[in-house]
């Protein structure tokens, strides 16, 4: 009724609305600094500094930090630790890192390292002897079930008088010790507590750890008295990123720099785009195989084994699956290794008639071939592809399969006890080591007691004679002898070698890659 | 008082026709004029096209219908007015007050808010302004402590003080014209004479006009100065309310007032007419078809000590072959009684013996063989049948349930029992909503026959008919019950009814009986006062008694 | 209202810790040893033995449960046998990005619904209630993993103007701006199920108020339909659309697996995932107890929400309450 | 009442005229509603997508797990009118036979949930004390979001078509057990339950002439919900790898593999996912057209 009354609810209500809509905007105007709008091109001009921003597969988990689990354990151990020596990629050849210089005894079981004197570790303390006793004594504890735990646990002196130089007693010659210390980062004993859980990584490397969220992201920060000198890079910040798909949307979108666990196909696509860069790195390899259980009525029968050997279609595997980021083999042994033999490899070429002309032989003789169960971890889609195209090479052969894709929990479980049913697909690695270290630490291989219940004593003697040698000094008849073994046996059929890669933006440069398959990013620098 | 309204037309409403897509219109040519400051009832019964009629004056149709002819108000056209044109009459020309103040107001905004809403939509008073406004309009429409019942929800609230509030919000903005749709039905009837007492009042206060819209003849006869007669969506009969009342001149005119059920008048002589005659015959004597004694109802938890009492001690016998009414006002516990008898609420304390013998008492197949002699007629006859099932199969159930006979000689049965309820038999097919609501009680009351109960617990079973149909459905009863002879629970608000069926009435007032008697001399003659002012808040279908009432009513 | 509330808060713990049992039964059975896991496949029996040991898997079933409920209680939940960290911790950061998309979608899906219906109802022209329903069937008939993967090629991949996945790097509070970009996408796709459903449930509900008899009281006092819809209609229909938005909270966060697995988002649906196919027991265990306590409380609060809402329930018993 | 003046026939009516007002029309059933408007679109798009299941072994021209040779990734094109997916399989025909993967999982599974819950509601919603438990229970059952309850349950039986079933019918029994917990309440209160109640009929007689096919119209709604519920949980599930084992196709694993080469092969995708949104597209129009019939 009075017009000065100012409070009629449609106009409040419509104040209400202009001030949401104002509000909206003011968020949309500050919003310039839009989350994506990265450099999208790149001048080719090298920046000083800068983040990268890398995506990883998976998480890190403190207590297993030694075991090679994850791609973000793999990131962190190359950033934050050295090792006594390293391997170059395409070779099994020391090279000089926190020891300089070293020296095997006649009989190779005592090996004695002269170390840098000028390695401080992150929190400051100067690098010694003692750290490397440490760092062995660490590995050989069964808590942190460190693969090469029975390598370390087979040294047993440590002379460490001199705080810069140490040496080392085995208990019988080693011939995979270089693997060892290859593998072996030198660790804080101070801050171990820590490490375990998660709180601190205090290591020699180029990067400091700087914090941890599980699940989500790990940071690492420059560490400016690095002793090869600093690193380019700021810093490096990781998220955890399952999804591979994921991983090549943020990619795509800038919102990462580096990806390590894209899928094949994407690793393809994107080598084919010039804004990006996709390494394959050679001579950090794992294998991807068929494993069989042997005490199976049908796969008992030795034909029926190599009968599935020569069935399986590897070219097509590496065509199609991996999309040639691999090399078929019938033996583990990449190029390099001293146990390679290119003929011996070649022995389960794929070759239908002769799988077949076995197979009927075998039913001849009354080898009753029911259908086997395939199982492999459902969580990775290789394993399922790869399956389903053994699953197709066996049917042309008269050998029916079941697919049976399990957790990837359960499927660890039954190769540990050994209880697969019939076939399984899963990989393994170390054959770019010393061949030594497949033979007796690799779980499928070992001689006493492997997953396919594969019994022999002539393969056992092979395989400790391997190991029991000099490092370096290994008489490669001893590898042929390995590998006929390993033929004859056929309990464990190899498909391919397969290649790790990464993918990064066209203005990461300089990316690279230590032998167990960590990315290295001490050398690595952004353009503009 | 009659001088307060003049002859000059505030509404006039000509050649009304509304339709829907249905075959039959809703209203198809009412003519209407209502004058300043009268009072306007618009009877019928349902389907006769009366609320919609009102409706269409405020253009409150449901979506759908249209409407032709013509609608003035003060010599403007209104029918058909655009919606902003129409909020504009809505509340400050023309107001409308609905039937259920249950539901009319707003359950989750106080009083004072709605009021002021109302208020708001014509003007925007401040808000302390519209308040004092709000609180005089409650005073209005006498409210006490209306300060107080601002803050107060509708639920809060009794039913007579919702629909006064209802008005309070009809009346906020002076509205010339009052559209009363029933305004009384749903409140008990001392409280709908107080409601009515208003209307008069307001109206002699601010000579609004008033339509009233009824199927009560009573209520006409009470304060409607003149009345017109709707059926089918036509006038039948228009004129002065004391000369229709005393010479209907169309026939359906006469048919709606025989229809209507009276009450003797009060200290008359007692007249037992058929009545009489037929409780002499009962046999009070013989083991009652069902006897109270000291029962107790509680309804909450008693568990929790919530418990509120229901039913306190009441004690009553139904003798075989006897009607006996229960009357009462709401939540006198008529019905709560009823239900007891038939087991459908847990007894608190005391016996209810069937045919003598304590059902609780009795081992469980015992129960069962008493519960035989049982039947239940619900109020409801949109509920009452199950809408799966065909009728047929309805009145067959408790043949079913009891495996009486062959499954022909039940077939037979039901059809026995349609023809008793003078229903064809090929009605066995029907679905319930293919009937109406008279023909879906008859079917109740089929099914509630079939076993031959002894005794028969009819809760309302007329109260949603209409007064012809109820009629025709209370002699339909009563013949049954002459014929086959059950003791009978009558529940029913309606004193009339009672009167017309019961030999014996119990009032009940707040979970106590208040007195029983045969139903003549406690109409006539009432012992106790609750009565005596429940037979007097009663409109009498009489516009002649008018004047005397009025005058009791305001000693 | 207090006594309604007790009852409630009774019933809710009872079936609390009814599931805290089961689960901690249920995930003992389930098939797959954790040490098995941690240990690799290389390792030794003595290793395992210990890991056994530390992780307290040698103890009888009831002394585990125990032992938990007593670090549940004093909140302190161990490290996690697998995925690392304190177990807390990981929840706690799992859990604080997955309820701000969860809210964040809530909040879209809610608002989106009140603004959709209350046009749909107020305009009641044909035209916007068709388009409506389109979209709305639309919404609830593509797959949210399809809408995110949608919405993640044309705006992050083809046009990209936003992120395409991942949390805001400098955290929520840090960069309003950039975090509400952040969530914009996954929110987006996580929502509109939830807004179909809450905008078909509150229109359908708004046009049943309309039809009650106060509304016509209303309408019949010359009120327009907009300010009927606006501030009673809508305030009618608000109780029962709590409890529909309860249970869509429910759906939210079972959806939010699925687009946190899309958009990289490391929320407590990937903790769900990797927990229970590494059998990390104290990390699922924790997380089916949470979702169960989530549940139950969400249930409590529409319940006392609803009540609240509702004069008929909260005086009521306030006056019940009184009077004792 | 002698003197009423309205003449009622006394006799049995022929059939015409009957007493009282006029008999109301007949509501249109709920198959009315299928066949008109939004339900007959709904009914065709399950149609079709049911057809094209039935049909899948005439009309594909390729097995479902059979890999050509050298079709690696193909587009769409007048061999393979969807392509090929990265084994080499005809991506039409493993559509084909994935629908079926589908049907079963949803016609199956779903009733068979339905059925479970519709009993277990009936039967402990009566008595307050069975109710109570049974309420609980199914709280607890709903308290897990879909998913988590898919991932669980995968761990004890590993993935398959059978574990979706199995999670499907575990989703259901709440939903339905709840729906009928209503429905008991509801119509166990109604005059014409007292009334049979009152004659002697027992909790047996009444659930099941009563209260069951009182509830048969809002279980047929809900179930035509469900249903559409379960494809997006076999595909949700399918997505995560919880779904049907390979190499069998079903509707969401085919979309998890298209999705994973949205890159490389962006039609991959869009024919089961087509086929997914007409499944559960008809499925809602059903029961939107059946609530509305209902409400009507």
């Amino acid at each position: 009724m009075s017009p000065a009354v100012p409070t009629h609810p449609r106009r409040r209500l419509r104040r209400l609305a202009a001030a949401t809509v104002a509000a909206l905007t003011l968020v949309a105007a500050t919003a310039c600094s839009s989350a994506v709008d990265e450099l999208k091109n790149t001048s080719g001009e090298r920046q000083e500094g800068g983040t990268l921003r890398v995506g990883a597969l998976q998480d890190i988990i403190p207590a297993r930090i030694f075991t090679n689990s994850s791609d973000g354990t793999d990131l962190l151990i190359s950033s934050v630790y050295d090792s006594l020596i390293d391997y170059p990629l395409d070779k099994l050849e020391p090279k000089p890192s926190l020891a300089t210089s070293w020296e095997l005894s006649q009989d190779g079981t005592q090996l004695s390292l002269q170390l840098r004197d000028d390695v401080k570790f992150h929190s400051g303390r100067p690098f010694t002897s003692k750290d490397v006793e440490f760092s062995i004594k660490t590995w050989a504890d069964p808590v942190w079930t460190v693969q090469l735990q029975r390598t370390a646990a087979a040294i047993t002196g440590f002379d460490t008088s001199d705080e810069h130089a140490i040496t080392l007693t085995f208990a019988h010659p080693l011939s995979n010790i270089f693997d060892l210390l290859d593998m072996l980062p030198i660790i804080d004993s101070e801050s171990i507590d820590q490490l375990r859980e998660g709180k601190a990584f205090v290591g020699t490397g180029p990067f400091e750890f700087e914090s941890w969220s599980p699940g989500a992201k790990l940071t690492f920060q420059r560490n400016d008295d690095y002793w090869r000198g600093k690193p380019s890079l700021d810093g490096i910040d990781v998220s955890v990123i399952p999804d591979p798909q994921a991983q090549v949307s943020q990619l795509r979108a800038h919102q990462l720099d580096v990806i390590l666990g894209a899928s094949y196909r994407d690793f393809e696509t994107l080598g084919k785009d010039d804004s990006f860069h996709v390494n394959k790195w050679e001579g950090a390899e794992s294998q991807v195989y068929v494993g069989t259980n042997v005490t199976n009525p049908a796969l008992s029968d030795v034909r029926v084994r190599q009968a599935i050997a020569s069935a399986l279609d590897r070219t097509r595997v590496v065509d199609e699956v991996l999309r040639g980021a691999g090399v078929p083999i019938s033996l583990p042994w990449p190029g390099y290794s001293p146990a390679y033999d290119e003929k011996a490899n070649a022995t389960y070429d794929y070759d239908l008639d002769k799988a077949k002309a076995l197979v009927d032989e075998a039913k001849a003789d009354g080898v009753m071939i029911p259908k086997l169960p395939l199982t492999y971890p459902s969580e990775a889609p290789i394993y399922g592809s790869i399956a389903q195209i053994v699953q197709a090479d066996l049917a042309k052969i008269g050998i029916e399969v079941e697919l049976d894709p399990q957790e990837n929990a359960q499927v660890v479980q039954q190769l540990i006890g050994a209880k697969f049913p019939g076939l399984w697909i899963l990989r393994h690695a170390y054959a770019h080591y010393t061949p030594s270290t497949l033979a007796v630490s690799a779980y499928p291989f070992n001689a006493d007691h492997n997953a396919s219940l594969y019994v022999n004593p002539d393969y056992k003697a092979a395989a400790e004679k391997v190991w029991k040698q000099k490092a370096g000094e290994v008489d490669p008849a001893d590898y042929t002898a390995l590998n006929e073994q390993l033929l004859e046996g056929s309990f464990l059929l190899e498909i391919a070698i397969i290649l790790p890669q990464n993918a990064t933006s066209a203005r990461v440069h300089d990316l690279g890659e230590t032998k167990r398959g960590e990315p290295v990013l001490y050398d690595t620098y952004l353009t503009k | 008082m009659l001088d307060l309204h003049s002859t000059e037309a505030v509404l006039e409403i000509e050649h009304l026709a509304i339709s829907f897509s249905q075959p039959r219109p809703a209203v198809e040519d009412v003519s209407v004029t209502l004058h300043r400051g009268e009072i306007l009832a618009l009877v019928g019964e349902s389907g006769s096209g009366k609320s919609m009629t009102a409706r269409a004056v405020l253009g409150l149709l449901p979506p759908g219908a249209k409407a032709t002819g013509s609608i003035r108000y003060d010599d403007e056209e209104i029918l058909g007015l655009p919606e902003a044109e129409l909020n504009r009459i809505r509340g400050r020309r023309i107001a409308m007050v609905f039937q259920e103040p249950q539901t009319a107001l707003n359950p989750v905004r106080t009083i004072g808010w709605q009021l002021r809403e109302a208020l708001r939509a014509h003007g925007t008073p401040s808000r302390k302004a519209a308040t004092e406004r709000a609180i005089e309009l409650l005073r209005a429409v006498e409210i006490p402590e209306p300060e107080r019942r601002l803050a107060a929800y509708p639920h809060q609230l009794s039913g007579g003080q919702k629909q006064r509030v209802v008005l309070a919000l009809a009346l906020a903005n002076e509205p010339e014209v009052l559209l009363a749709d029933e305004p009384t039905t749903a409140l008990d009837v001392t409280v709908q004479a107080e409601i009515l007492r208003l209307l008069d009042r307001i109206r002699e206060r601010t000579g609004t006009a008033i339509v009233l819209i009824t199927h009560n003849m009573g209520v006409v006869a009470e304060i409607a100065d003149r009345v017109v007669v709707l059926q089918a969506g036509n006038v039948v009969e228009e004129g002065e309310t004391r000369a229709l009342f005393a010479d209907p001149g169309e026939p359906y005119t006469q048919t709606l007032l025989a229809s209507v059920l009276r009450l003797p008048e009060l200290d008359e002589p007692v007249v037992e007419a058929r009545r009489a005659q037929a409780a002499s015959q009962l046999d009070h004597r013989s083991v009652p078809a069902v006897e109270f004694r000291g029962v107790h109802v509680r309804y909450g938890s008693s568990r929790r000590g919530r418990a509120f009492p229901a039913i306190a001690d009441v004690s009553l016998a139904v003798a075989p072959g006897e009607v006996v009414g229960l009357v009462g006002e709401s939540g006198s516990g008529k019905t709560t009684l009823g239900r007891l008898a038939a087991g459908l609420v847990p007894l608190a304390d005391g016996q209810v013996l069937l045919r003598g013998e304590d059902v609780l008492a009795a081992p469980r197949s015992e129960r069962r063989h008493l519960r035989r002699g049982l039947a239940f007629v619900h109020q409801d006859p949109e509920a009452s049948l199950d809408p799966r099932y065909a009728v047929g199969a309805s009145i067959r159930e408790p043949l079913d349930i009891h495996r009486v006979g062959t499954p022909a000689e039940r077939d037979a049965r039901v059809a026995e029992l349609l023809e008793a309820v003078q229903l064809p038999a090929s009605y066995a097919d029907r679905r319930p909503r293919e009937l109406s609501g008279g023909q879906r009680q008859r079917i109740a009351l089929a099914r509630a026959l079939a076993l031959e109960p002894a005794l028969l617990v009819a809760d309302e079973p007329t109260s949603a008919l209409d007064v012809s149909v109820q009629a025709r459905v209370l002699e339909l009863f009563r013949e049954l019950q002459e014929r086959m002879g059950f003791a009978c629970l009558f529940i029913s608000h309606d004193l009339a009814v009672v009167h017309q069926v019961a030999d014996r009435v119990a009032v009940l007032r707040a979970g106590q009986l208040v007195e029983v008697g045969p139903v003549g001399s406690v109409f006539s003659r009432p012992a106790a006062d609750y009565p005596r002012r429940l037979l007097d808040a009663v409109p009498v279908p009489d516009p002649a008694r008018r004047g005397r009432r009025v005058k009791e009513l305001a000693s | 209202m207090t006594r309604y509330l007790f009852s409630r808060l009774g019933s809710a713990l009872l079936v609390t810790v009814l599931a805290s049992i089961g689960i901690f039964a249920l995930i003992r059975l389930v098939p797959g040893d954790p040490v098995s896991v941690l240990a690799g496949p290389d390792a030794t029996p003595a290793s395992r033995a210990a890991i056994r040991a530390e992780l307290g898997l040698d103890r009888p079933f009831w002394s585990q449960y125990v032992h938990w409920l007593g670090d549940l209680v004093r909140l302190d939940l161990g490290p996690s046998y697998k995925l690392g960290g304190d177990v807390g911790s990981l929840i706690a950061d799992g859990a604080l990005n997955t309820v701000v998309l969860t809210l964040f979608a809530l909040v879209l899906a809610s608002a989106g619904a009140v603004a959709a219906s209350t046009a749909a109802v107020v305009g009641d022209k044909r035209w916007l209630d068709s388009l409506l329903s389109a979209l709305n069937t639309a919404a609830v008939a593509v797959p949210t993993f399809a809408t995110a993967l949608v919405l993640v090629l044309v705006f992050a991949v083809r046009f990209p103007v936003l992120p395409a996945g991942g949390t805001p790097p400098g955290g929520f509070l840090a960069h309003p701006d950039i975090a509400f970009q952040y969530l914009l996408l996954p929110g987006l796709a996580l929502a509109l199920p939830a807004w179909a459903a809450l905008t078909r449930f509150l229109t359908e509900a708004l046009h049943t108020e309309l039809r009650q008899p106060y509304v016509t009281t209303a309408r019949a006092l010359g009120i327009p339909r907009r300010r009927i819809v606006l501030t009673q209609a809508l305030r009618n229909a608000l109780p029962s659309s709590i409890t529909v938005l309860g249970i869509q909270f429910g759906t939210l966060l079972g959806g939010a697996i699925l687009v946190e697995a899309v958009f990289a988002w490391p929320g407590l649906g990937r903790l769900v995932e990797q927990g229970i196919s590494s059998r990390d027991y104290p990390v699922v265990q924790v997380l089916l107890l949470l979702s169960v306590v989530v549940f139950v409380l969400t249930q409590l609060a529409t319940d006392v929400i609803h009540a609240w809402l509702d004069p008929r329930v909260r005086l009521d018993s306030r006056v019940k309450g009184a009077s004792r | 009442m002698t003197d009423i003046a309205v003449a009622e026939p006394l006799v049995p009516v022929p059939v015409g005229p009957v007493p009282d007002d006029p008999a109301p029309v007949r509501r249109p059933g709920l198959l009315h509603a299928l066949v008109h408007g939004r339900g007959l679109v709904g009914l065709v798009l399950v149609g079709a997508v049911v057809l094209l299941g039935v049909l899948g072994p005439l009309l594909a021209p390729y097995g479902p797990t059979e890999q050509v040779a050298g079709a690696n990734l193909l587009g769409p094109g007048p061999g393979h009118w969807l392509g090929t997916d990265e084994l080499n399989r005809d991506i039409w025909s493993r559509t084909l036979y994935g629908i079926r993967a589908d049907l079963v999982v949803v016609f199956a599974a779903v009733p068979v949930g339905a059925v479970l819950g519709v009993l277990l509601g009936l039967v402990t919603s009566w008595w307050s004390v069975t109710d109570v438990i049974a309420q609980r229970a199914f709280d607890l059952l709903l308290a897990f979001p879909a998913l988590i309850l898919g991932i669980l349950l995968t761990a004890f039986l590993g993935p398959g078509l059978l574990t979706v079933g199995v999670v499907i019918v575990a989703l259901e029994i709440p939903v339905f057990g709840r729906l009928v917990r209503t429905a008991v309440r509801t119509v166990r209160e109604m005059p014409f339950v007292e009334a049979s109640q009152v004659v002697g009929a027992g909790p047996a007689w009444v659930l099941r002439k009563h209260v069951l096919p009182n509830s048969l119209e809002p279980l047929t709604v809900q179930l035509a919900v469900s249903m559409s519920v379960a494809v997006f949980v076999e595909g949700a599930m399918s997505f995560l790898g919880l779904g049907v084992r390979p190499p069998h196709p079903s509707l969401g694993s085919l979309i998890k593999d298209g999705v994973r080469l949205l890159h490389d092969a962006p039609t991959f995708a869009v024919g089961p996912l087509t086929v997914v949104v007409a499944l559960v597209l008809g499925l809602l129009l059903i029961s939107q057209s059946l609530s509305e019939a209902r409400r009507a």
